[in-house]
């Protein structure tokens, strides 16, 4: 069952576990810079807002890449580079809209959530418990799509436009 | 499924790989230079060379271009593959004796030194930066010039390229690293193709971020509306994006 | 680039309907018409047939037949076959070097002759063989160089 | 009116008039005009007869012919008048023309320059022999019969047949004498498969090198998926020193055409090209006029022989690289791209031309197949040895008395085309080696002469058939030296893809070109026959993997004279410039100033009458002087 990652805003207090757990994950070390997850502070309001993947169902990513190197598993849903049969163009990098994509700053690498195969560090430790893995059936669907109602522009490229 | 014996092991394998990429899915190592995925087999740096036998006949190939056929027998590190091996990347080892991958080639089979005439080049003519930027970029911005001894690549005229997009897919497939991009301010240089391009300054922090043809290549893409964020760069679109999930234009 | 020499060249386009497949015989014909192949003529034919300078450039490069370069108003060709070889091609064209100043590959200062090489023109009973523009002198001797040379103006 | 040809009846009018035309009641005078004719003077020697006729107002039919294969003795005339045999002059000149013209004039037989004379003439397609009239008027018995000139009494020409018969730009002659009558039977009385069975039984295999059974090559293309196949002509002759394709090409482009037309027709092509070599401007020429000829009388386009077949044929000049005679760099070529060959599989048979099943055949292969199918396999099979059947031609060049182009039974030994045919040795000097099949192929020294040359001997012995080149060569050829020559040839001519190719004949190069500068060092033959053997067994494609051959059998055969060059510095030849002096012998030397003018270095001085000395330090040792003393007063040491 394809899945996605969800954030509940409320609870999110910007202690930046996540990005350290997801450097360590699959960097084996604590680099927020190595993470593919990055969270944003508004210091002012008190609010933190963690930008990753989206693992859109239209994904601009795929779409762009010459070499037909991303592509969605099968089992977690997540959109995956395969570094084998990437040329390392970064066309992916420049067409995503929301930076979801990044280049690995010494091992000449794309690097983007992969969802951990569909058990993802950050919600295991996330203190706050804000994260949450929800599969895609129709009630996931709907609550993504809250989740994310607010840019309606990219609305669509995320959701494939189906309810 | 095809049943085919290699190293003495033997293997279920389903129809249409390569040896190459048969030995790659079970865990042989044989080592190439110019084989990458996104472009396929090409047979020129002949470093994947093994032995195959069929039907008793044992001839030398390369792994890259032996389709695997049901019976064969592959040997990826007899004597006689060693020994070719060897000499092979002596000749490369003259060729471009600063690459490292080269050295470490080197090292790995035991060639201490070369006797083979000195030239010192970084390229090793494996195609790559060709073949990807003909097949898979498309633009076709460098290609082969020259013949035998004298082949080459370069850029047309051996002069900036008009259509090249700067993306840099050359050097990343680069195995000797001869292809070096150098990004300086609001300028990439790519010695290599005579090639300098302006690039494009992120409308927010006001860094340089990508080369202005490969911005304009993908916007000719128009997958979708793209225009209000494709003058930023990554970092500030997430910026920008987590603003509009707080309900703010910046 | 003259107007008149794009128009010869788009003529022999046409002829060939524009096809990215004659690509070797436009080159050709458009070398016969204009002597060499300048970068401007190429990157009209490239505009024309919708091919990369890069395939066209290693096209001109990889083949013999072909010069960047102007050529001079006769092409010496000494035929370096094996049979000329084995009777003194190597000689002849030292000589002709010397006779001519310049280097195998290269064009005299007034424009008059290029030298070049040749693999095997074919006519080995001959050998040694040179050939001068469409002329083909068989069992050339050194000596005999300059009177060849002289009927060329 | 059509001149369409489309039935049997037409077809032999055609004949009757191309009859006319080959044996007029006129004198008919036959000038030998492929390009080596040309070389020799041939031109000028048809244009002062084209005069003469005019001017004398003479009534006598002047046509250029292709090429009889005896080039020594060229340029050929060959005069048949009625009544008369055919009479073939040597060695002419304009002077000689006009005397020729005189004589016929005056009807006369003109003695000078005669070489033979020719009492019957042979029409192959047919089995059928055409005598001529004895010309018992005058007594001819001191001429040589043609049939038994030693150049031509072992040949049995098959795929030359009508070389130098014919004028090549007159299709009715080249029907006249059979053609187009086998391609007629085919359209009539065969199935496709028939007609790939009679070439698989004939046991044709590929005349352009690697001996590949043409029928088999045949039957893979007629078995591949598609609709849109090809056949194709490789007339790339690339091997320096072969010319048999050039002389077919010149002398009778309709046969390969035919040959062609037929194959279309097995295989199920509608298109042909022909990959023909820039450098041989004349046969370009020749066949264009051909095809356009066959477009005329119905042998190609879309109705052959009254709609029974289409199939129409393009020329695609080459360009100057010796690797676009190996197949995949051949259709690269045409693509429009760079000549590099590409790994097979796929092998062009199931994806070749844009992809299109293609059958790649060359020159000599297509003009024997009109022969095979009017003959009949069993015919053909009769020639040659077990496994390599028919004829070959071989262009016998180098060090020899009758240079020209041979067509041979495969099976003859190389003794009885080098000594019965070729007529030895010039200059009293010793039989060295043969260097067969090219670049690609390898030196078979003298005491290997009771060879019989077909595929597999020649292989056995470290060489290759190849395409039929055979380059003799004598006591004053450095066997070091020519292995050099070769691969400083395949350095610039390998497409430079491949790693092994590449820098293994730089390699090879490099360690030759020391030894025959004298710095040749022990375990330089070791190293060489290493790099050799990896050369081989790794190169992508034909042109890699034979280009060791020229190093590997010049070392096994003359061990000896490599080591005298490594180990004692010297050059038994006599022709490695670092290893030779040039000295002038003062007992012979007269002091004629002539070696002294010649020399651009200065490197000679004297005065008239008196010995000259040569400064070694100025001597570049061009050899100029060698050859224009008329004394041979210039020795090398």
């Amino acid at each position: 069952m394809k899945k996605v990652l969800i954030v509940n805003l409320e609870k999110c207090v910007g202690c930046r576990t996540c990005e350290l757990i997801c450097s360590l994950t699959h960097e084996r070390r604590c680099n927020p810079a190595e993470a593919r997850i990055t969270v944003i502070k508004f210091e002012e309001k008190g609010q933190n807002i963690p930008m990753y993947c989206q693992q859109c169902e239209t994904p601009v990513c795929e779409a762009v890449c010459p070499a037909k190197a991303i592509y969605r598993d099968s089992l977690t849903g997540a959109m995956l580079v395969d570094t084998k049969r990437c040329i390392g163009c970064r066309m992916c990098i420049l067409a995503c809209p929301i930076g979801g994509l990044s280049f690995h700053p010494t091992r000449k690498e794309i690097i983007k959530c992969d969802l951990c195969k569909g058990d993802p560090a950050c919600v295991k430790y996330c203190p706050e418990g804000a994260f949450e893995v929800v599969s895609l059936d129709a009630i996931g669907v709907k609550r993504r799509r809250e989740n994310i109602r607010k840019f309606s522009s990219y609305l669509d490229m995320m959701t494939g436009g189906k309810e | 499924m095809l049943k085919i014996v290699i190293d003495g092991k033997e293997a279920e394998v389903e129809e249409g790989l390569s040896v190459l990429e048969l030995a790659e899915k079970i865990g042989v190592k044989i080592p190439t230079l110019c084989y990458h995925p996104a472009v396929g087999a090409y047979g020129a740096c002949r470093v994947c060379i093994v032995e195959v036998i069929e039907k008793g006949l044992s001839k030398l190939t390369t792994s890259c271009t032996c389709p695997v056929e049901s019976g064969i027998e592959v040997k990826t590190n007899s004597e006689k593959v060693k020994k070719t091996r060897k000499l092979i990347v002596e000749m490369l080892l003259a060729r471009c004796p600063d690459a490292k991958i080269i050295q470490d080639l080197a090292k790995q089979l035991g060639v201490e030194k070369t006797r083979a005439p000195q030239k010192n080049e970084n390229c090793i003519l494996c195609g790559l930066c060709v073949r990807i930027c003909r097949e898979i970029i498309a633009v076709d911005a460098v290609g082969f010039a020259n013949r035998g001894n004298k082949r080459k690549v370069t850029t047309p005229f051996e002069i900036q390229s008009d259509v090249c997009l700067g993306c840099g897919a050359c050097a990343f497939v680069c195995p000797t690293g001869a292809i070096k991009i150098e990004d300086v301010e609001d300028k990439r240089k790519i010695d290599m193709w005579h090639t300098e391009l302006g690039k494009v300054k992120c409308e927010r922090c006001g860094r340089y971020f990508s080369p202005v043809p490969l911005l304009e290549q993908i916007k000719k893409k128009g997958l979708r509306e793209m225009s209000d964020f494709l003058g930023l760069c990554p970092d500030c679109r997430r910026l920008v994006l987590a603003n509009k999930l707080m309900g703010r234009e910046e | 680039m003259d107007v008149q020499i794009l128009e010869k060249v788009d003529r022999i386009i046409n002829k060939y309907k524009k096809d990215k497949k004659a690509l070797l015989s436009i080159l050709q014909d458009a070398q016969d018409e204009y002597g060499y192949l300048p970068r401007d003529l190429l990157v009209h034919i490239r505009e024309k047939l919708n091919v990369s300078l890069s395939q066209i450039y290693g096209v001109v490069t990889f083949y013999n037949a072909f010069s960047l370069m102007p050529r001079g108003r006769h092409l010496i060709m000494v035929c370096t076959g094996t049979t000329c070889h084995v009777r003194g091609a190597g000689k002849l064209l030292e000589r002709a070097e010397k006779e001519l100043r310049i280097k195998n590959g290269e064009t005299t200062r007034d424009l008059r002759f290029s030298l070049e090489t040749v693999r095997c023109l074919g006519c080995c009973s001959l050998a040694p063989v040179v050939r001068i523009d469409s002329d083909t002198y068989g069992r050339v001797k050194q000596s005999e160089f300059s009177k060849i040379l002289s009927s060329h103006e | 009116m059509s001149k369409k040809i489309a039935s049997l009846r037409e077809l032999d009018e055609l004949r009757k008039r191309g009859l006319k035309s080959l044996y007029p009641d006129k004198p008919r005078i036959m000038v030998g005009m492929a390009t080596c004719g040309l070389a020799t003077g041939g031109k000028k020697v048809f244009e002062i007869l084209s005069k003469g006729i005019e001017k004398n107002g003479m009534d006598a039919k002047l046509v250029p012919t292709g090429c009889l294969g005896y080039c020594q003795k060229e340029p050929l005339v060959d005069l048949l008048r009625p009544g008369w045999p055919r009479i073939i002059y040597q060695q002419m000149d304009p002077e000689k023309a006009e005397k020729l013209l005189d004589n016929i004039n005056q009807g006369n037989i003109w003695r000078e320059n005669v070489l033979a004379k020719m009492e019957e003439d042979e029409f192959l397609i047919f089995d059928e022999k055409r005598k001529y009239p004895s010309g018992s008027k005058a007594n001819l018995n001191n001429i040589p019969s043609y049939q038994q000139l030693p150049f031509y009494k072992k040949q049995l020409r098959i795929a030359t047949r009508n070389c130098g018969f014919i004028n090549p730009t007159n299709l009715a002659e080249y029907v006249a004498r059979g053609g187009y009558y086998s391609l007629f039977k085919v359209l009539t009385q065969y199935e496709p498969e028939q007609v790939i069975e009679e070439v698989m039984n004939s046991g044709l295999r590929g005349r352009g090198g690697a001996g590949f059974p043409t029928g088999r090559k045949w039957i893979y293309s007629r078995q591949a998926k598609g609709d849109t196949k090809y056949v194709i002509c490789n007339a790339d002759e690339g091997d320096p020193g072969a010319y048999m394709d050039r002389s077919i090409l010149e002398g009778d482009p309709h046969s390969i055409l035919e040959g062609m037309i037929i194959g279309a027709y097995a295989i199920g092509a509608r298109e042909g090209y022909i990959y023909v070599r820039a450098e041989y401007p004349l046969a370009i020429e020749r066949l264009k006029e051909a095809i356009h000829q066959a477009q005329d009388y119905g042998f190609l386009g879309n109705d052959i022989l009254g709609g029974r077949l289409s199939f129409s044929i393009n020329i695609s000049r080459g360009a100057g690289a010796f690797v676009c005679g190996e197949e995949t760099a051949l259709i690269a070529s045409i693509e429009g791209r760079q000549g590099e060959p590409r790994p097979r599989p796929p092998f062009p048979a199931q994806s070749g031309l844009w992809g299109k099943p293609s059958n790649i055949n060359n020159v000599e292969t297509w003009a024997n197949i009109p022969v095979i199918i009017a003959r009949g396999a069993d015919w053909f099979s009769q020639i040659g040895t077990q496994r390599s059947k028919g004829t070959k031609v071989f262009s016998v060049v180098g060090k020899i008395n009758n240079t020209g182009l041979v067509e041979v039974p495969m099976g003859i030994t190389l003794r009885e085309i080098i000594y019965d045919i070729g007529g030895g040795i010039p200059g009293g000097k010793k039989f060295k080696a043969v260097q067969t099949g090219g670049p690609s192929g390898g030196c078979v020294p003298s005491w290997l002469l009771n060879l019989p040359v077909d595929y597999e001997q020649l292989t056995k012995v470290g060489s290759i058939m190849g395409s039929g080149g055979m380059i003799v060569i004598d006591e004053d050829t450095c066997v070091v030296d020519l292995a050099r020559y070769f691969l400083s040839f395949l350095q610039d001519e390998s497409c430079g893809k491949c790693t092994s190719c590449r820098e293994g004949i730089v390699w090879m190069l490099e360690i030759l070109t020391r030894i025959t500068h004298g710095k040749g060092e022990e375990g330089d033959i070791e190293l060489l026959e290493q790099i050799a053997e990896v050369v081989k067994n790794a190169s992508l494609c034909g042109l890699g993997k034979t280009a060791p051959n020229s190093v590997l059998t010049t070392s096994l055969y003359f061990k000896d004279e490599y080591e005298a060059h490594i180990k004692d510095k010297q050059c038994p030849a006599r022709v490695c410039r670092d290893l030779i002096t040039y000295i002038i012998n003062e007992e012979k030397c007269t002091g004629c100033m002539r070696c002294v003018k010649e020399c651009v270095q200065e490197a000679i001085v004297g005065e008239r009458r008196k010995p000259h000395r040569i400064i070694q330090e100025k001597c570049i040792k061009c050899g100029i002087c060698y050859e224009t003393c008329k004394f041979d007063a210039i020795k090398l040491e």
